[in-house]
């Protein structure tokens, strides 16, 4: 199959379903001629015209609301955010406006729109330019939030994501825009809410999102020169959940580390180890654990940032100690 | 659409305006004797600014509305029925109970909504203008919204982009000289028109009380934007009868009963324009009282339709968190 | 001891700090006059006049953004947010200005300033003025959040706040303005990072926040009457978090459920069920388990609203079940 | 504070001007030698905007600063060694390496911090003012921020506070052409100064290469400001010469060649404010080249020292999220 970059994947999801359907538009900054500072969406212009990608003034604020106003009177909006970081601009329109209105409106109006951002650490880029807040979304209800792992991902995931009749954010990682993965020419979406087991194991379960999926396969080939056989699960969509994969793996492996890239205080790995804990309490040999990156604002010094973000050595050897019934001792 | 005579348009103007006023009033009365749940604002004193807009829109032409929503409501089209329901929580209100006043919305009018965000509906408005636009329906959006929004930054946002655009959006600021229980000209610096016109928007200043003078300014621009040659803002002078909110009783503190009263006997919408209508001689005294009469008993059978309606479900309350999506859509080729 | 209202505890709290340090100022959208539509600061601007109570058009981005430059250069500003839904609003300034600042600057500049809005639902105010929103700020690092549970703690939390060095949000319940608690005359402060123990018990741990707290202690009582004595613990802070304290507690009852009033999905019941879990393991007869908030917009029907918040009596219930053992054979 | 002689003030602003030249020059040579971690944005092309305010300023005065911060810091006293350090994430930066080019601040001289937030600063700006006047500090704070930012809300949030507060705060639009890859005539409908005035707040367009007239102008608005005649709007009309940052090196798609070297052969604002001095006789050319000798010395050493310097300790990670506060404060009668 042939391998094309998850900048690429994502190129190609938007152009088909703009393709398909005249309601679906781009609208951001410097979408258009500049194709996002990223590239990741050179040449749409060229085929769709500055109607369908609009470049817009630097008001993210702004934007979102017109994307609402626009979703709920029949047009499927891609908003172009820039930088993660900048969700904090739209989070009114976001989440008291989009979120809200299906159901405030007892489900007369809905308003399907894509929210496409980035999240990822380790460019470089400081405390404003490095965070990965999908944890802030997946707290509103009426927000879906998918997280791909690689390029094949992307394109599937965005696909669902404009079809979708809800407000969808969708967290592409800036680390990944130039990973390559095989992605085939036919079409093809991938659900919400279908966990993907990437790899079978049977000692420990590792959960990871967006590039911690990598970082978990890659832990998992460090385990097995160890001897420990680890299940590597990626959820895809934490907005629905797939707790049911999730939980079957558990049982099975009675131990499980939860790995993202947010800051682990109060963000995602906490809801998900809580709900396995809970609902797998009786399998488990050890606590679900958790990997998160650290409580601290990004910092820029390169000696700094790469001890924030979890690593494949570093969820390796969380993972030993688990399976050698360490932190039971601790606890 | 065939136009109807003057006289008629006229006294739909007249008639909206009564169903609003005495809308009020019933969910004033609501309040006071303890039928309501939370609180609501009143549009009373503001029911030109309402009717004189939206009467110069097609059902299909957007608006946006406010937290003191109930006159767009109204002016846009909504039965007292659902939207005494929707204010009580009842199963049968416009948004299942789910909105309440501050979200009531009526999307088979256009009224895509009250917003209990101060500012919060200027993107929307702009966007269904856009979005009237790729569509090619010809439709128009009103943004309504206080003069207390003016301080928002999205404002801002939102009509700069409309302005680059010329998107077919009015911006219609209803001026009632208060936001909450401060001046305006305590919270808004320079001209509020001049914001508008340093973005480049054609901006006008026009009686808010008079439904006559809002009706024709807003058939021009309305018209005009319907052509392309939008965006525009319109300031309009109005104000509110009752307090901020139902519950905000004594308000001596910031404003004096001589002003309240002096807006109410000298500059009422509905007593001047129906004096005038009576002295132009279009209509007798007793057609108006008719006509009085008649909504006030609407409304008032409305509000015991609504009293004895059914609340929704318990297992309504996680319903509509999500829309449903067509399976077959979410397939391939789909 | 006197009673006071949480309103007027508030109120006498910013009143000490004010006459304490001239470098305190109020702002927000009709503080003065108006005494906030709550009127808990009645009667300031009468003693510290509108230089130092200072009413803001609603513009909460920029009086926000205001209220962190004149904390970087010198003020102790007091910023009012009317509802805590507008948290949304205020997200940029709060999380990308005013908590990463002491970190960005390398330590040099610091942003001591308290955000002080409210939380709570069955107001009947819909789903734009009833959220309970302290999950985003919790897992913001640079932010302390603090959630006080009576007249008493937000009186003594409220003071901590006014002198901390750093950005503090706290939410107060808005149904529990009007609620009196037995509050000293003499001065006093609450610690951040210090859980209080509101009642001990030795068959399992509630763990509440805020309004919770008494939800928690009516649960108690009914739990009582059924022979299960129950401990009740009243975190204070969530940032800091008091750990030991509760882990103490969930060491000696073995079954912990934390209860709170924001969305239960990636809220704060996980992360706090997440450590216990991870650090009592070894201890626990059942898994902690939580009740939040339901995962729905509030809605406006007094017939739905009620429904969406954890109760007494279904806190009791699952306290029952867990020290029935029922959740094992679930899990 | 005894008045320099024009030819001393006229001399330092010189050597500002060049040493923020200098300043980029070295940076961009770091990013192309791959020394630098991540991107940075240039400055070079606006030196007079920086220098002609910065030099009406006093060390205690406040600023803001943006993405496009080195020439803002550089004005307002900085030193290069600690600046480059700053930019190779090195424990002697301004911020130990924790906050980088965009995040670069210098309390000690009143610089209050770039901001990778387009228009972040303006609130902070802003609220600087509320608290120079609130301690009687007699401080005034400049806003600097580029045309780009104008777009974003904030703005006019914080202008119409100003207004309404008679703040001593200077916003300072540096309008360079350009926001990222788009032409300002794309993304700002009206008139940007017309935006200020809307609001009551004084406004002034001025060639921002001609750093004698930035300085002129500059020096009397922010006496009036001291005085608490303020707020006032600046729009400083200039250029920027690299790309959007340092990565940026095909822009053909956006702008011409002729026109960046048309900015960059006549309307440069150091060689034409240069030859000012020489044709005025205030200056031998000679004199003029030393300056920059010295100075071009001065960046080198200072980025061979950065670059030679630590890092900082791994445990430096987790430091600073929280201020301490003296625990004795926080006790009664603390
Ligand atoms: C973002 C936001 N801030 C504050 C409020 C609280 N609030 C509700 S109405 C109102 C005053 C609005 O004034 P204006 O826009 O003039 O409308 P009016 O009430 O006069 O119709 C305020 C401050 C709110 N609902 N939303
Ligand atoms: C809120 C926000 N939106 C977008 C960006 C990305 N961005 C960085 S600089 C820039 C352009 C800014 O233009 P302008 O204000 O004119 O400043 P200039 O770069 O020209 O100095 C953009 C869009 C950002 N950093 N912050
Ligand atoms: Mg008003
Ligand atoms: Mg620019």
């Amino acid at each position: 199959m042939r391998e094309i970059t998850l900048s690429k994947a994502v190129n190609e999801a938007i152009a088909e379903e703009m393709r398909r359907d005249p309601t679906v538009f781009v609208i951001g900054e410097d979408v258009a001629e500049a194709g996002t500072p990223f590239k990741v969406l050179s040449g749409l212009v060229e085929e769709f015209g500055t109607d369908r990608i609009v470049d817009t003034p630097i008001a993210e604020p702004g934007f979102m609301g017109i994307a609402v106003g626009a979703a709920m009177t029949g047009m499927r909006p891609i908003v172009d955010l820039m930088f993660g970081d900048f969700l904090f601009l739209v989070m009114d329109q976001l989440c008291n406006q989009a979120a809200k209105t299906h159901y405030m409106s007892g489900g007369k109006l809905s308003v399907p729109l894509v929210l496409r951002t980035n999240m990822g650490a380790t460019r470089r880029s400081a405390a404003q330019h490095s965070q990965s807040l999908h944890a802030l979304v997946a707290h509103i209800p009426g927000l879906m939030v998918a997280m791909p792992s690689s390029a094949y991902e992307a394109k599937g995931l965005m696909k669902t994501a404009i079809r979708e009749n809800n407000p969808v954010v969708i967290f592409e990682d800036k680390l990944m825009y130039q990973d390559k993965a095989p992605v085939p020419e036919e079409e093809y979406l991938i659900p919400f809410g279908q966990a993907n087991v990437k790899r079978e194991g049977t000692d420990i379960t590792l959960i990871g999102t967006s590039s911690m999926v990598q970082v978990a396969e890659k832990a998992a080939e460090i385990l097995a020169g160890q001897g420990i056989s680890a299940e590597v699960i990626d959820p895809r969509t934490i907005v629905p959940l797939d707790e049911a994969t999730l939980l079957a793996s558990v049982k099975k492996t009675s131990r499980a580390i939860v790995i993202d890239e947010g800051h682990q205080g109060y963000g995602i790995t906490g809801e998900i180890a809580a709900r396995l804990n809970e609902k797998a309490f009786y399998h488990l040999d050890a606590p679900v654990c958790r990997m998160g990156a650290m409580d601290v604002p990004v910092p820029f010094s390169p000696a700094l940032e790469d001890l924030t973000v979890p690593t494949p050595e570093r969820v390796a050897a969380l993972a030993a100690r688990l399976v050698a019934g360490e932190m039971l001792h601790d606890a | 659409m065939t136009q109807p005579s003057n006289t008629e348009s006229y006294l739909r103007m007249y008639t909206q305006m009564v169903r609003i006023r005495a809308f009020e009033d019933q969910a004033n009365q609501l309040y006071l004797s303890a039928k309501m749940p939370g609180l609501t604002h009143m549009y009373s004193g503001q029911e030109a600014v309402a009717v004189g807009i939206c009467e110069a829109l097609t059902s299909d032409d957007k608006i946006t509305s406010t937290h003191r929503g109930h006159g767009h409501c109204v002016a846009k089209g909504a039965e007292f029925k659902q939207m005494f329901c929707e204010l009580l929580g009842k199963e049968e209100g416009y948004c299942r109970g789910k909105g309440g006043s501050m979200h009531i919305a009526d999307q088979s009018n256009g009224n895509l909504g009250a917003n209990a965000i101060v500012g919060g509906s200027m993107g929307i408005a702009t966007g269904a203008a856009m979005s009237a636009r790729a569509r090619g329906s010809g439709e128009v959006a009103v943004c309504f919204f206080g003069d207390g929004a003016t301080a928002q930054g999205l404002m801002y946002e939102v009509m700069n982009m409309a302005a680059l655009w010329k998107l077919p959006v009015i911006y219609a600021c209803e001026n009632n000289g208060y936001s909450e229980y401060t001046r305006t000209d305590e919270i808004a610096a320079g001209s509020i028109v001049a914001r508008a016109e340093a973005f480049g928007i054609e901006a006008h200043q026009v009686d808010g009380q008079d439904v006559l003078a809002v009706n024709e300014l807003s058939q021009k621009l309305i018209a005009r934007a319907r052509k392309g040659e939008g965006p525009f803002f319109i300031e309009l002078m109005t104000y509110r009868y009752h307090g901020h909110h139902v519950g905000d009783i004594n308000r001596e503190y910031y404003r004096t009963k001589d002003e309240e009263s002096d807006w109410k006997s000298n500059r009422d919408p509905i007593t001047n324009f129906g004096r005038w209508l009576t002295e132009q001689g279009l209509v007798a005294p007793e057609d108006l009282a008719a006509i009085d009469a008649d909504v006030y008993k609407d409304a008032e059978d409305a509000v015991a339709y609504a009293l004895a309606a059914a609340y929704p479900d318990g297992s309504e309350v996680d319903m509509h968190v999500y829309a449903p999506t067509d399976p077959a859509t979410l397939r391939v080729g789909g």
